[in-house]
């Protein structure tokens, strides 16, 4: 969208039209993880369900690391080094995936051979709907990451034109700040059942 | 001035005879039969003292203006130009703010003295499931009524078979949601009647298709004839069997969903059931006899009757009942021609 | 935002909010006062009579109707047992002599099931709860302070607006 | 140009195909795993296949309609315009059936919607109030109904009158939110960028995205009803709702989409508000519809995800066995009932405060005086919003919730009286002394001063816990939030549409049937709500298909009846009064109403673009009867401009 038309003033106050309109959605959507907590809170107590804790510990460490990643391919992009940002963003989202193969591929499938299936009680049916729920976010911040790649291959962003690049890299940290809340309540807090 | 003297007298006026003519003369509320209801109605009768009043500020003004300040014909200038009155938005912050905090005081006086505990209650476990009533008295006696002593605090014990129902004796003005879910989820409700009669429990949660007949007789007497009824009610029954079937029908509720007439409630008349071919939804048909009931009773999804829904009548009858009192219920089937 | 504008507002909410809680306590607890309900009382005596007769009964395997199954302590109760049987009885620790009582107080939040010889089962549930406390008052008061709190700042801004520039002035003044 | 080649038609054609390919696909998974693929009897097959083609269906109609097309443009880098311009060889109603981003259009989108979801409502309550009318189920049990869904082989017919009548009822109560919705949005949308200034929303595709994905989450509501209705009540509460037929899911998935408008909606109400106004233009001296505006967006962006996980919560368990709520196996009913209402109550803000907007708008207008207390409304919506988001327990007083929260929740509810108060007290300060006209919308906006005040001082009964313990679940409630919602909602969204009416449509509408809409509402609906109070009091629950003759009530309930069509005749009079008004009534030229507003200092019908040049500030909104303006259309530059 580097609608390079538009002046520059215009795209300003776009800009910042923009920024607030992201804010005000990762609130809205701030509700629906802080709902899942208390969810996770009303029905399991300070009990947890089980799970790999070696495999949780690192996928969130990588989560984390994708977010410096997604930092710096932003900082590059303002500072209008196209190539390092391709770099770090290609980076993030690989991360990313990976990530998302470690929830969905490996802990699912883990769980299910436990016999944390979903319809296993109340554990089986929250350890699925908070990860699902995260994992649905964290697939839409890929295809998102992976369009800005694409597009910043295609030279469609600049230094002061960006705001693709820092939309992705906004809802990315939310997305991440949101696991980390998510991982000690479902991996850390309480006694293991079942 | 004079517009806020006259305002002032007419509101009064109006609040008096909201009050007084409409609010507290009309029969708005059932007869009080229960010592629960007086707080309770002492309460509504707060309300209506606000309402009448704050319904009559707001109207008189508002009609006073439409009909005083109306635009006169050809008059095609303003209204009195003022912007506001701090002090007065103060005012009527401030008033409703404290008349709230004693509405919420009177509230929560009122709501403890509708949950006073006598510790010597008389506990009576209430079942709700669907579309269906059953009490359970202390010593095991089981009924489809409810019958309780007056001026007797009674301890409800309830819970849920299957879905949320909510006990409600709008005589007794009282009202609590029955969850289904065991221990965890038994809600009590108490209630001291204080005036004999016959009311009717009304279930006041959806809960599906027949909620709106899922009603219960109560019925309160004196100690006397309470303990005369309670001693009939036993698991007893020594008369014949067919007479004995149509205890257990009554008492477990089957007529709630089953008629003797030929209607079709939710599940299959039993009129002329017994003998006859009963077409199943799996395309075969089976004689109506003394196997198959038993079946339909102790797994009423197992064998079910084309054009009814197998998974309606609960599979709990066979923990509930015994042997004999099966027995007598399809000798009771039996003798429905 | 800048913070030069968000603070004063901050600043007059969190003070209208401290006054806020302070009232909420105080109302709450004026509430508490007026329900009072099992678990929201002050710590008793409590006392449970065996019968005469318990002990043939339970021989039969019947239960006492006037001797509970289950019990609910709050912490700070204390369980007088008085036996009028003429068999001596057993409640976990406490051994009781026909005729005389024992006592027992409730120390702990606990959920116990006593070895107990005049129940048919042999046991006694009981369950030791705290009395409604400070969390429960906690949470009333986090439930009504918000409220009130922001019904009243709002209002106070209509009364008195902040001026982002004033307040810079007096800031600077200092 | 025909018709079918609109947008809105290929969204049809898109979604009936959309379905078919995602019922495909659900077969498909499920021949993959192993399981049984299909079958046209078996429900509990049937269902996800179902749910699957309702998913897809609602997002091919999104597709097909068009309002991805401009991010998927952006997906490939490139850009796009955010005006077109209208296409000179389309007719110009094409653009009301098409995706477009003008907010006039969108708005107008939204306004009409809304009335054709109300009249369906209203069908719907009107099926059911007949059967009401007399005790015995007589009515929803003739063969008719039965023809209507297609007969005995259906596996998912009917099973009789009471069946039907649950199943009308909840889609009353929900069809008749989803049109309180629509029209909210048809207000915010259509006015507030007229009000402050602006030329637009400040996101023009998610504006149109945010009406369309209406229209799949309506269709999807309506077909509930072929798919064995629901009866649950539109609160959905499980364990009944996890028992209740097919459509239950469908009615979850439509209200979802239905949220989702809202959740999107209001970002775009926050960001023109915060950001659009016309310089001058303080938040203090913003037209006050718009701050009843902002503050019901605050609602919908945040609470509205509640009832949405609350029912995909329940569509999860429905589908995949995920025990949420069941609690004989360890859910917890209660749970549901709290992320519920925690929407739901606030929700009944976002239905007042646009209209409270519309009577603090209309009534300095009409009595040639400044509004009483502007900052006290402003505040007052605020703190309506805001407090509303610390009582929704209220509703749960019997529900067996912690018991002692009753408490605080009880002092919270009533604490909302409060700035509602204020409200009311500043609207009399407002008339009082004015020069008072009374054409059609001055009567709609002062029918709902008295409408909505028999609703509010319903509610403090309601609110102690006590009291509540007799009123819950009767008609008592019934009869409080009917008169909320048509005080707060209908009433003043008739006021709206009447008094901007020569504004978006360049007419004027006819004065007298105007005003027999006016009454014939006014009148029928409070013998109707009357009586719904009375018999609740009396005993009369709610939500049952036939009642108890022994309370004594039949007298009522055949006037309830009555009355209600009574309502349905009158509004639908005001029906035909706009649409033939639109087509031939008087021009109405320049400044009808004589209002200070901007709006209405440009000509009628508002052109393609609200203002050439934007206005300055430089008064108060209401001050009539002084010599000044509030705007001055034609500033001088400002230096440096
Ligand atoms: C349009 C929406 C709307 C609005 C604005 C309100 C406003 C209020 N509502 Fe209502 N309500 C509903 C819609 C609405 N409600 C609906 C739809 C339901 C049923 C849901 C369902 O179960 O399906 C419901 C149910 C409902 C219940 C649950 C009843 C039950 O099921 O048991 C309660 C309980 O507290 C309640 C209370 C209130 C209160 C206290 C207000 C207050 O906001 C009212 C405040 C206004 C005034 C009080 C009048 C003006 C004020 C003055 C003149 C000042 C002075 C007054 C005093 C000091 C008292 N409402
Ligand atoms: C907007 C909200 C709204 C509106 C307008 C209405 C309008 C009406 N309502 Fe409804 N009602 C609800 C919201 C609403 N209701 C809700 C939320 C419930 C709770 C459901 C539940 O318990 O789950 C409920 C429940 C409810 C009940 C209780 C049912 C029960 O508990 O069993 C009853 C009973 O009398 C009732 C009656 C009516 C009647 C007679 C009208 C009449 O006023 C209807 C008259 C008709 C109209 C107002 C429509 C007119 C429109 C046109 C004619 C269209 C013209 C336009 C074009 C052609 C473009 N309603
Ligand atoms: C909640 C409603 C409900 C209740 C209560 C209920 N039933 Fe049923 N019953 C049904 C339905 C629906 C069917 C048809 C489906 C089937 O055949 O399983 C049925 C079928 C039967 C049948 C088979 C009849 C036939 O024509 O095939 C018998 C016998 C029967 N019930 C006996 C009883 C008895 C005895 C009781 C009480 C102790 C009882 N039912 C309580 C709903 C109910
Ligand atoms: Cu049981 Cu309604
Ligand atoms: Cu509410």
């Amino acid at each position: 969208m580097a609608a390079h038309e538009v002046p520059l003033k215009e795209y300003r106050a776009k800009l910042s039209n923009n920024r607030l309109g992201l804010w005000l959605f990762l609130l809205s959507d701030a509700f629906v993880f802080a709902a899942l907590l208390v969810t996770r809170f009303v029905l399991l107590g300070d009990t947890r369900p089980e799970l790999s804790q070696g495999l949780g510990l690192g996928i969130t460490a990588l989560l984390l690391v994708s977010s410096f990643f997604m930092n710096r391919a932003e900082t590059e992009m303002a500072h209008g080094n196209q190539k390092g940002f391709l770099k770090a963003i290609l980076i993030t989202f690989i991360l990313g995936l990976i990530f998302l193969v470690g929830v969905i591929g490996v802990e699912w499938q883990l769980a299910k051979s436990h016999g944390l299936t979903p319809d296993a009680g109340q554990a089986g049916a929250i350890f699925y709907v908070m990860t699902g729920f995260h994992a649905f976010h964290v697939i839409t911040g890929i295809l998102f990451i992976w369009i800005v790649y694409r597009n910043g291959k295609r030279g469609v962003y600049t230094a002061e034109r960006h705001w693709g690049v820092e939309a992705a890299a906004v809802y990315w940290h939310f997305v991440d700040v949101a696991w980390i809340f998510f991982y000690p309540a479902l991996y850390l807090m309480g006694t293991v059942i079942g | 001035m004079i517009h806020f003297v006259v305002v002032g007298i007419l509101t009064l006026l109006s609040t008096y005879g909201l009050y007084m003519f409409v609010l507290t003369n009309e029969i708005l509320l059932p007869i009080q039969a229960s010592e629960q209801a007086i707080a309770i109605d002492n309460l509504f009768d707060l309300h209506w003292l606000l309402i009448s009043f704050f319904f009559s500020l707001i109207m008189v003004f508002l009609v006073y203006s439409i009909v005083v300040f109306r635009r006169r014909k050809g008059d095609e200038g303003a209204g009195e130009h003022f912007e506001g009155n701090t002090t007065l938005e103060i005012i009527w912050t401030i008033v409703p703010l404290i008349i709230v905090l004693f509405i919420a005081f009177r509230g929560s006086e009122a709501l403890a003295d509708v949950e006073r505990r006598d510790p010597n209650a008389y506990e009576v476990t209430v079942i709700a499931s669907q579309w269906n009533w059953q009490f359970e008295y202390p010593d095991g006696e089981t009924s489809s009524d409810l019958v309780l002593p007056k001026d007797t605090q009674i301890l409800l014990r309830m819970y849920s078979q299957d879905v949320i129902h909510s006990f409600w004796v709008p005589e007794f003005r009282v009202k609590q949601d029955i969850l289904p879910g065991g221990e965890e989820y038994i809600r009590e409700l108490r209630i001291t009647p204080n005036e004999l009669g016959d009311f009717k429990i009304r279930c006041a949660e959806l809960c599906g298709q027949l909620h709106y007949s899922m009603l219960a007789d109560v019925s309160v007497v004196t100690e006397s004839k309470f303990e005369v009824w309670l001693s009939e009610q036993s698991d007893i029954c020594e008369l014949d069997d067919i007479t004995c079937g149509n205890k257990w029908v009554e008492k477990n509720g089957c007529v709630a969903c089953h008629s003797l007439t030929g209607e079709v409630i939710v599940g299959p008349s039993w009129l002329g059931l017994y003998g006859s071919e009963v077409p199943l939804d799996d395309g075969t048909t089976v004689t109506a006899n003394e196997e198959y009931i038993r079946n339909s009773i102790l797994q009423p999804a197992s064998q079910v009757h084309e054009g009814f829904n197998g998974n309606l009548m609960p599979p709990s009858f066979g923990d509930t009942l015994s042997a004999e009192q099966i027995d007598q219920i399809i000798a009771f089937i039996q003798s429905i021609k | 935002m800048n913070k030069e504008i968000v603070w004063p507002y901050l600043k007059r909410f969190l003070i209208i909010l401290l006054v806020c809680s302070v009232l909420a306590g105080v109302g709450s607890e004026i509430a508490f006062r007026v329900q009072r309900n099992n678990i929201d009382r002050g710590p008793q005596d409590i006392e449970l009579i065996i019968p005469a007769g318990t002990a043939a009964k339970v021989a039969k395997g019947q239960a006492v109707p006037s001797l509970p199954e289950e019990m609910v302590f709050i912490i700070g109760d204390v369980l007088i047992v008085q036996n009028e049987d003429s068999e001596t009885h057993e409640l976990g620790p406490l051994l009781i002599p026909p005729g005389t009582s024992a006592s027992m107080p409730m120390k702990e939040v606990d959920n116990l099931a006593l070895g107990c010889s005049f129940q048919p089962s042999n046991y006694l549930g009981m369950e030791i709860k705290e009395a409604t406390t400070w969390e429960t008052r906690l949470l009333a008061i986090s439930f009504v302070a918000p409220p009130t709190a922001i019904i009243a700042f709002l209002y106070s801004l209509a009364i008195r607006g902040i001026d982002p520039n004033e307040e810079l002035a007096e800031e600077k003044k200092k | 140009m025909s018709f079918f080649k609109s947008g809105f038609m290929r969204g049809l054609i898109a979604q009936i195909i959309g379905t078919v390919l995602g019922m495909g696909l659900v077969v498909g998974i499920r021949a993959i795993l192993g399981l049984e693929a299909w079958s046209s009897t078996n429900l509990e097959i049937l269902e996800p296949i179902i749910v699957g083609g309702a998913l897809v269906g609602a997002l091919s109609f999104l597709i097909g309609v068009g309002v991805f097309s401009d991010w998927f443009k952006w997906t490939k880098g490139i850009s796009t315009v955010d005006h077109h311009d209208p296409d000179p060889e389309k007719p110009s109603w094409w653009r009301y059936f098409s995706v477009d981003f003008d907010h006039k259009i969108i708005g107008i989108q939204y306004g009409v919607t809304s009335l054709i979801v109300l009249g369906l409502g209203g069908v719907f309550a009107l099926l059911f109030r007949i059967e009401l009318s007399q005790a015995g189920i007589n009515f929803l049990n003739n063969g008719f109904f039965d023809l209507f869904f297609f007969g005995d082989t259906n596996p998912f017919r009917h099973s009789g009158g009471a069946d039907l009548y649950n199943s009308f009822m909840s889609l009353h109560g929900m069809v008749m939110i989803a049109a309180i919705l629509l029209g909210v949005g048809a207000m915010s949308n259509y006015l507030i960028p007229l009000l402050i200034g602006a030329n637009d929303m400040a996101f023009p595709r998610l504006n149109a995205f945010a009406y369309w994905v209406n229209v799949p989450g309506a269709i999807l509501l309506v077909s509930s009803l072929f798919l064995g209705g629901f009866d649950t009540g539109w609160t959905g509460y499980p364990p009944l709702s996890l028992r209740a037929p097919l459509g239950v899911q469908m009615f979850m998935m439509g209200v979802y989409l239905v949220g989702l408008s809202s959740i999107f909606g209001s970002i775009n109400v926050i960001v023109t508000v915060i950001k659009m106004r016309a310089p001058g233009m303080t938040m203090f001296k913003m037209p006050i519809f718009v701050w009843a505006a902002f503050a019901t967006a605050i609602i919908q962006l945040t609470a509205t995800q509640l009832i949405g996980l609350s029912f995909q919560l329940v569509m999860f368990q429905r589908l995949l066995g995920m025990n949420f709520f069941d609690s004989v196996t360890g859910g917890n009913p209660v749970l549901f009932q709290h992320l519920f209402w925690f929407y739901s109550h606030p929700a009944v803000y976002v239905f007042v405060l646009p209209g409270f907007g519309v009577i603090s708008e209309l009534l300095p207008v009409f009595s040639r005086k400044p509004l009483f207390g502007y900052k006290w409304i402003a505040f007052s919506s605020m703190g309506i919003a805001l407090v509303g988001f610390f009582v929704w327990a209220h509703h749960m007083f019997t529900s067996g919730m912690t018991a002692y929260l009753r408490v605080p929740f009880m002092y919270s509810t009533l604490l909302v009286a409060v700035p509602t108060g204020v409200k009311f007290f500043s609207w009399v300060g407002t008339v009082w002394k004015g020069k008072l006209r009374f054409p059609t919308p001055m009567l709609f906006a002062l029918g709902a001063v008295v409408v909505f005040l028999v609703g509010g001082v319903t509610g403090p009964p309601n609110g102690t816990v006590a009291t509540d313990l007799h009123l819950h679940d009767t008609y008592w409630v019934v009869g409080h939030f009917h008169n909320t919602i048509f005080g707060g909602f209908m009433f003043p969204l008739f006021a709206a549409i009447y008094f901007w009416f020569p504004k978006y449509t360049g007419k004027m509408y006819n004065e007298f049937w105007g005003k027999v809409h006016f009454w014939g509402m006014f009148i029928g609906f409070e013998i109707m709500s009357l009586s719904q109070m009375k018999i609740g009091l009396l005993g009369m629950r709610r939500r049952i298909a036939d009642y108890d003759p022994a309370l004594g009530i039949e007298n009522a309930q055949y006037w309830i009846t009555i009355a209600g069509f009574v309502v349905f005749f009158a509004v639908l009079i005001g029906a035909i009064n706009l649409i033939q008004s639109a087509r031939k009534g008087k021009i109405a030229e320049g400044n009808v109403w004589e209002s200070r507003s901007p709006e209405w200092q440009i000509p009628n019908p508002a052109p393609l673009i609200n203002y050439e040049k934007p206005f300055h500030v430089v008064g108060e909104p209401y001050d009539y009867g002084i010599e000044s303006d509030y705007v001055d259309m034609n500033p001088a530059p400002l230096v440096g401009e």
